[in-house]
């Protein structure tokens, strides 16, 4: 759709902002603060936003990586409104922390788009919009995938994420949650895999070995690579997963589709990183002068069994 | 005074650092509007203040030989902990002091650990790396929202600078810090203890000098300017996170050797790490500015420029030493005639 | 018995293997010049580590004063009015000359900072007490060694209040140096100090002291008034058996006429050393005479390729070579023993074996690994052929005494069976015994045809061992003497004419 | 201890500490994780607790390996992580992009032997600290990583890549018995030739090893070198066992492990002696520590608390100092006793 729009406000925006006066070409210059290159995922995100900035001539994006660091984030608001763009969007790196810089664009009537990861509830009036799904629903959708899978009934292991990093806590909470309606499944390990697959896989060898690692049903990983490291580790153990063992993961990553073609993962809960078209449409559409609603959502969904193989050839990333 | 005004081998590091700042920032200025301005300047000490401090503060005990690990994680445990205990209700200025003595604990034992059983300061510091990022997490693993008035009031004050620029209170604090240190080092019995001890250890104990106290006050001093930091960055930031400043300890060592401190110790002035900080927070903003950089071009362009200035430091740096003489006559001539009397 | 300042009783001091004191009495008294004798390794520095705290006695007692003391470290002996020039120059190189003599002590100024003008002035002060006249705001490690050792007699003796302890400090000094320190050791002795004096110049000991105590093998020899001690009795009870003069063994008179094995054209190199030539014939003992800072290791350096040439050529052999370095000059057969021991010559870390067979295996190369067995070999021949004192051969050579570690480093080179061998200054804080047997050592390899350059600055030395003498000057060759021209006299009358003209040449060069 | 006496004696008191910090906590795991010493056969190849510490441990090992050299130059390489990635990314991609395995284990080993170089030219040439010289390569090494797999995992399919790290030989993990080849190797090129002499001389006194004839620069080249290519070869067993190349985590942090195992295993940061057998055991004690946390579910939250602590006891207890102190309370003791007992005589 970004196509379509993109004349009506071109022709339109010029003397709407202080900033826009100044570009005077009619673009739409955005400033995008992403987190790092931490994982795929993060990276198709980025992609995603390069190239649709890259094919669209009326946009120009400030791309700044901050290396997973806050005050890199701030330091690049910072400079974005030095250079007075028009929209700034940010996936910010954690929750809290924000308030004085983003303040601080607020007084330099720059709007702020945020982009897949939410900031605190307090300060809902200093960005204009969220684009981006809900980790604790994405929690709580692997919860009810899992004791489907189950029968409501078995033990399971759960490998965390980076402790600390708010996909990790919140896809904890909404699975906790969930599981609280399910008081025959029970969390009997809960370690961090770190989002990677190595350490995902070395600490499904070490679970197995536990003596509660004995006799389990079920894995419920935080991202689909711990998935695909415990999956290897379960194989080179001897168990079967996909059968024996059912396995929950989150994200949607090519790979993780491929192994449900190959039954060794259940369920896949989606979580799209292909933001870029929504964003700039946002951003076209503040420029315009209109209204946002504050919460954007991202098309996702969950993919299990001939669901997910039917899936996999439009997988982008 | 004899301020060290000529250039010698120890000033040296400090103007090609300064010589290379401002060429930077000329070609920043050059390449982008809006980049040659007060505020873009000024940013560097705003956004940078708490980076000065623990530099600085490292500073010490890099000059005495040592290395001290924890400081970015000691850092992030001050607001973890600032946060949870404004979160009880507890006041400010309560808590304040209370992370700054916390932090000079830490900082007092790593450095007992260090000076008592000699073990070496790499790996006490990384034991307290691991040790105080732990216990953020074990207080509490998500990052918690800092709203006390008094903490939002301070964070957002600003002090007006001629030329529609402002700076924060932790610029402030940071050049407080900055100067004593530099009094420190110069002129007083402490600071010159540390050059010593970094130019030989055993020499400086054989002179009579209270190696063990100064070592174990510099690391002391480190954690002190942790916490400082550590509350300054708390200012900056408004939450307590474990995940603050993962990696820092890095920046802070490369400030200081950017700025012209020796990893081995015994050299530099203690203005240097602020040069450093503020040198490798151009290249950032330049990288800023560019705005063009995909995450890993990022890191690679980050990268280069460091070697570039490096490798270019290092260049000024021995054509310098090269052209000086290296030899003098070592002896007054009048000792020669006084042999042929004997 | 009130007198006695000190008083040392049952000292012992062991270390792993070695008992470097065993049960050691030493008494000094006020106003004296106490001069502690004995061969490498006697114990001599470990006496004095032990006293000023840096080692922690095994058994005995101190007693200061009459009042019993337990010094603990540096800092308490400093406290209680003693004050040392260790063996080793111990200061630290990266500060200045005034912050090493006032480092601890610094003036202030009212609000408590230091006081740099006050510091420098008093700096420059004390200094010229000794003669001495340099920047005192350079960095001590810009200055040579010998420059270094007096800033360290200078700071002990500013500090000393009652008791100055000097190891070995005129091992680097020229003779006018000591003289100078000679004359300030009077002085404090005049004023009522105590003053230990350890050194291996038998004319030295004679000239300034007034009692002697004598250690041998850690333990204690006896003490003597140094009037009622010869010089030939000194000797034996510091070696443990009759001495006499004929073991000063003397060179055979008459020009060597060997074919010219190494010469130099033109060699220099831009702000260390004027371009020079230099002939060496085979098998003859050449030496290099000069002050100190006369350019005269610059020399050596530039032949055994340590510091690069940037102009002139070095003739090896007939081979015409534009760069040396280390290595090569190794394989061309030329070895390089060093003067400055503690930072050019050992590795502390390694063991005394892995010292003495580094140069021989850095000259096989990486991969003619010399087995454990025949490193032993090597090893246990030179520590025999040179009495070096070690516990064994796998002792850290930094817990060798001083001599016995300049020993080891000559060792080194005499293992990889040189053609040349230069020698910077190799009986520095070498006894006498040893000495005697080092230079007789020169002289039967150069009998056996082996080349040496020689640099030291006992000239009595030079005189004893050399065919042929080069003198320097202000970083320049200004005369060559050979056969019977060679004299003391004559070679300080060289120097103190020969280079007149060299004055202007001298400016430009600084 | 008859397997202790084999050693000299200042080796067996390096390798001491490290040994006893491994059999307390198998102690430990012994008495609170049942079946942790169980090993069994599982499809042809052995499986058990026991069996994973040493294959995990073998990409540390094989770095702290490497590290242990430049440590003993008085050097530190913390790029190693960076060109784990950069090795494994490299090999990945070529793999993907149909290059023969040979060659694609080849150019993914040859990178790191590149990056090495580089870091050497800098520490050696450039005469940059080695702390900052190898930042230089952690920053861009991460960066050039990225930018080969596209910030991708790199799913590798190739059969024998996949048994560099994943596969067994004789029921032994392969990677195991690759760590131990590059411990022959590396003991044999120290102790058989004369590298490892010319190296402590160069760690311990630079100047003195250059008059002595040694050419410095070079031994320190070849240790940044040898670095590069522990880190490399890791790099294809790390990717090769999960049968994917990570450049955004593979190996992050790893050079905080390696020197800490370098550390324990008796070699000192100031340079010189260097003990290759105690950084096999720092390795494994490091492995068995990691993987004991993760046995026991040790809350994701205290698992850095309880690393920390351990870490500081180990090198407490490696410490002279309090060994000296604690024997000479013993020794008064004794001493007290032997008064004693003369006076009653
Ligand atoms: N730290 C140490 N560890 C082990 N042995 C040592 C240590 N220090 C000295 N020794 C040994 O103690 C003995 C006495 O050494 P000391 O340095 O006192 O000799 P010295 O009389 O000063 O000799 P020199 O004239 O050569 O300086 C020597 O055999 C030496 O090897
Ligand atoms: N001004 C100086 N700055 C730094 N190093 C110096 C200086 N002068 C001399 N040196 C060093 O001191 C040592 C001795 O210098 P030089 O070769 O000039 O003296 P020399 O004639 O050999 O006398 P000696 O060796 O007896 O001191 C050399 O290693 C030289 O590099
Ligand atoms: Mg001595
Ligand atoms: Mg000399």
């Amino acid at each position: 759709g970004a196509k379509t729009s993109e004349t009506t406000t071109a022709s339109t925006a010029p003397q709407a902002t202080k900033a826009a006066a100044k570009a005077g070409d009619g673009k739409v210059t955005v400033g995008f603060s992403q987190i790092g290159a931490e994982s795929g995922w993060r990276g198709a995100e980025t992609q995603s936003i390069q190239d649709t900035a890259k094919a669209d001539p009326t946009i120009e994006l400030k791309f700044s990586d901050a290396q997973q660091k806050q005050e890199n984030q701030i330091k690049a608001i910072r400079s974005f409104i030095a250079q007075k763009v028009d929209v700034i969007a940010m996936a910010p790196v954690v929750e809290t922390g924000w308030e004085a810089v983003l303040k601080e664009a607020k007084d330099a009537k720059i709007p702020v788009i945020l982009v897949d990861r939410g900031i605190d509830k307090k300060n809902e009036d200093l960005y204009t919009s969220f684009i981006g799904s809900d980790f604790i629903v994405e929690g709580q959708n692997a919860a009810k995938a899992m004791a489907e899978h189950l029968g409501d009934k078995g033990n399971i292991v759960e490998l965390e994420g980076t402790v600390g990093a708010s996909a990790a806590t919140d896809r904890k909470k909404g699975f906790d949650d969930e599981m609280k309606n399910h008081p025959n499944i029970k969390i009997v390990k809960s370690q961090s895999g770190d989002f990677n697959r190595a350490t995902g896989k070395q600490v499904m060898e070490a679970i197995l070995k536990s003596p509660e690692g004995k006799d389990i049903q079920g894995v419920y990983a935080h991202n689909d690579d711990m998935a695909l490291g415990a999956i290897q580790a379960l194989e080179e153990a001897g168990k079967k997963p996909g059968s024996d063992v059912k396995i929950v993961s989150i994200d949607g990553i090519k790979e993780a589709f491929e192994a449900v073609k190959a039954g060794k993962l259940n369920t896949v809960v989606e979580c799209n990183p292909l933001l870029g078209p929504q964003l700039f449409q946002a951003a076209k559409d503040l420029k315009a002068g209109k209204q946002l609603p504050k919460w954007i959502k991202s098309n996702e969904d969950v993919f299990t069994g001939q669901k997910a193989i039917d899936a996999l050839p439009n997988r982008k990333y | 005074m004899k301020l060290p005004l000529k250039i010698t081998s120890s000033n040296i590091t400090i103007l090609a650092t300064v010589l290379l700042f401002i060429s930077l920032y000329g070609t920043g200025s050059a390449m982008f509007d809006s980049f040659f301005s007060i505020q873009v300047f000024l940013n560097l000490f705003v956004d940078n203040a708490f980076l000065i401090i623990v530099a600085t503060g490292l500073a010490f005990v890099i000059v005495t030989g040592g290395i001290d690990l924890s400081v970015a994680s000691l850092i992030a445990l001050v607001s973890v902990l600032s946060a949870v205990m404004l979160r009880a209700g507890i006041h400010p200025f309560v808590v304040m002091p209370s992370v700054l003595l916390l932090g000079t604990i830490f900082g007092l034992l790593q450095g007992y650990l260090i000076c008592r059983f000699h073990i070496h300061p790499w790996i006490v510091t990384l034991g307290g790396m691991f040790l105080a990022r732990g216990t953020c997490f074990l207080i509490s693993p998500e990052s918690i929202v800092i709203d006390n008035p008094i903490y939002s009031a301070i964070s957002n004050f600003r002090i007006p600078m001629p030329g529609e620029g402002s700076i924060s209170i932790g610029v402030v604090i940071a050049l407080v810090t900055v100067a004593a240190a530099v009094y420190i080092s110069r002129y007083t019995a402490f600071g010159r203890n540390v050059y010593a001890i970094g130019g030989n250890e055993k020499s400086s104990e054989l002179m009579g000098l209270p190696v063990y106290a100064t070592k174990l006050a510099v690391y002391t001093l480190s954690g002190f300017c942790s916490a400082l930091s550590g509350i300054v960055f708390t200012f900056y930031m408004l939450s307590g996170y474990g995940l603050h400043l993962m990696g820092g300890e890095m920046d802070a060592i490369a400030a200081c050797v950017i700025g012209g401190i020796l990893l081995t110790g015994g050299f530099g002035y203690f203005i240097g790490p602020m040069l450093g900080v503020l040198s490798a927070g151009v290249i950032q903003t330049m990288i800023m500015f560019q705005g063009s950089l995909s995450s890993w071009w990022t890191k690679i362009v980050i990268g280069f420029l460091l070697f570039a200035f490096i490798a270019l430091q290092r260049v000024i740096v021995s054509r310098r030493e090269r052209k000086r003489n290296p030899h003098m006559p070592k002896k007054t001539k009048s000792s020669v005639p006084n042999i042929v009397q004997l | 018995m009130q007198q006695h300042v000190l008083t040392m009783t049952g000292v012992s001091k062991f270390f792993p293997g070695v008992k470097a004191l065993t049960n050691v009495d030493f008494q000094l008294r006020r106003g004296e010049i106490h001069a502690l004798m004995g061969q490498n390794g006697a114990g001599k520095s470990t006496l004095i580590k032990v006293l000023t705290g840096v080692y922690e006695k095994d058994h005995g007692i101190v007693a200061l004063n009459g009042q019993i003391v337990h010094i603990k470290s540096p800092k308490d002996a400093q406290a209680l009015g003693i004050s040392t020039v260790y063996q080793e120059v111990n200061l630290c190189p990266n500060l200045s000359v005034s912050e090493n003599l006032f480092i601890g002590r610094q003036p202030r100024k009212r609000g408590g900072s230091i006081d740099w003008p006050l510091l420098n002035a008093k700096a420059e002060e004390l200094m010229g007490r000794l003669s001495i006249g340099l920047d005192v705001s350079k960095p001590l490690s810009e200055f040579s060694v010998a420059i270094q050792q007096m800033v360290a007699i200078a700071r002990a003796v500013d500090i000393s209040s009652g008791l100055l302890i000097l190891d070995e400090p005129t091992s680097s000094l020229d003779q006018q140096e000591v003289k100078e320190l000679f004359r300030i050791m009077r002085k404090l002795k005049d004023e009522g100090m105590a003053i230990v004096f350890v050194t291996h110049f038998m004319d030295q000991v004679y000239e300034v002291s007034d009692r002697i105590t004598v250690l041998r093998n850690g333990e204690l020899v006896g003490e003597y008034l140094t009037e009622d001690l010869p010089r030939i009795e000194l000797i034996s009870k510091m070696i443990g058996r009759e001495w006499n003069d004929e073991e000063q063994q003397s060179k055979v008179v008459g020009m060597k006429k060997g074919e010219v094995w190494v010469s130099a054209q033109q060699l220099g190199r831009r702000g260390s050393m004027e371009p020079f030539d230099i002939t060496v014939r085979k098998g003859e003992v050449l030496g290099l005479a000069g002050l100190l800072g006369s350019g005269r290791t610059e020399i050596a350096k530039l032949i055994f390729g340590i510091d690069k040439a940037d102009e002139g050529a070095l003739t090896i052999d007939n081979d015409k070579i534009r760069t040396m370095f280390p290595k090569k000059a190794i394989e061309y057969g030329l070895a390089f023993c060093p003067e400055e021991r503690k930072v050019e010559g050992i590795i502390g870390e390694l063991t005394v074996r892995e010292n003495i067979v580094l140069a021989l295996q850095a000259k096989r190369g990486i991969l003619h690994n010399l087995s454990l067995r025949k490193q032993q070999e090597i090893a246990d021949h030179y520590i025999k052929l040179l009495s070096i004192k070690a516990s064994s051969m796998e002792q850290r050579i930094d817990q060798l005494s001083g001599g016995n570690q300049q020993k080891a480093i000559l060792a080194r080179w005499l293992a990889t069976n040189p053609k040349l061998l230069i020698l910077d200054e190799p009986t520095r804080g070498i006894d006498v015994g040893s000495k005697a047997e080092i230079r007789k050592l020169i002289l039967s390899l150069a009998a056996e045809g082996m080349t040496i350059l020689m640099i030291t600055s006992e000239w009595e030395e030079m005189v004893g061992c050399c065919d042929r003498i080069m003198v320097l000057r202000d970083r320049q060759i200004i005369g060559e003497l050979a056969g019977n021209e060679i004299g003391e006299q004559r070679i300080m009358q060289m120097i103190a004419e020969g280079g007149g003209k060299n004055d202007a040449v001298h400016e430009h060069v600084s | 201890m008859p397997f202790m006496s084999m050693f000299p004696n200042a080796i067996r008191s390096k390798l001491f500490w490290p040994a006893v910090g491994i059999a307390l906590i198998l102690v430990f795991n012994a008495l609170f994780t049942p079946g942790f010493f169980h090993i069994r056969m599982q499809d042809g190849h052995l499986f058990g607790s026991l069996i994973d510490i040493l294959n995990r441990g073998t990409p540390i090992l094989i770095i702290a390996l490497g590290m242990t050299l430049v440590i003993a130059k008085e050097g530190i390489d913390i790029s190693v992580g960076s060109v784990l990635a950069i090795a494994a990314s490299l090999a990945a991609f070529l793999l993907q992009k149909h290059v023969p395995f040979a060659l694609a284990l080849l150019a993914g080993l040859g990178i790191g032997v590149v990056c090495g170089y580089w870091n050497g030219l800098l520490v050696a040439k450039l005469k940059i600290q080695p702390m900052i010289a190898t930042l230089i390569l952690l920053t861009v090494g991460r960066g050039i990583a990225q930018l080969i797999s596209g910030g991708k995992i790199i799913t590798i399919s190739d059969k024998a890549y996949r048994f560099v790290g994943g596969g067994y030989l004789f029921g032994v993990p392969f990677a195991v018995i690759l760590a131990i080849v590059v411990f022959v190797v590396l003991h044999v090129i120290t102790r058989k030739t004369a590298f490892g002499l010319f190296l402590e001389s160069v760690g311990a006194n630079r100047i003195s090893s250059e008059f002595a004839g040694i050419n410095a620069t070079r031994i320190m080249i070849s240790v940044y070198v040898i670095c590069g290519f522990c880190a490399a070869l890791a790099g294809i067993i790390v990717s090769s066992n999960i049968t994917g190349a990570d450049s955004n985590n593979a190996g992050l942090w790893f050079e905080l492990d390696a020197i800490l195992a370098v550390v324990i295993g008796g070699t000192s940061m100031r340079g010189g002696r260097f003990y290759l057998g105690g950084t096999v055991l720092g390795a494994l004690f490091i492995q068995t520590l990691t993987t004991t946390i993760y046995t026991l579910g040790v809350p994701s939250e205290s698992v850095m608390v309880v690393k920390a602590i351990v870490i500081i006891l180990v090198s407490l207890v490696q410490s002279d100092v309090l060994r000296e102190m604690l024997s000479r309370t013993f020794s008064k003791k004794m001493e007290k006793k032997v008064l004693v007992n003369e006076t009653a005589a």
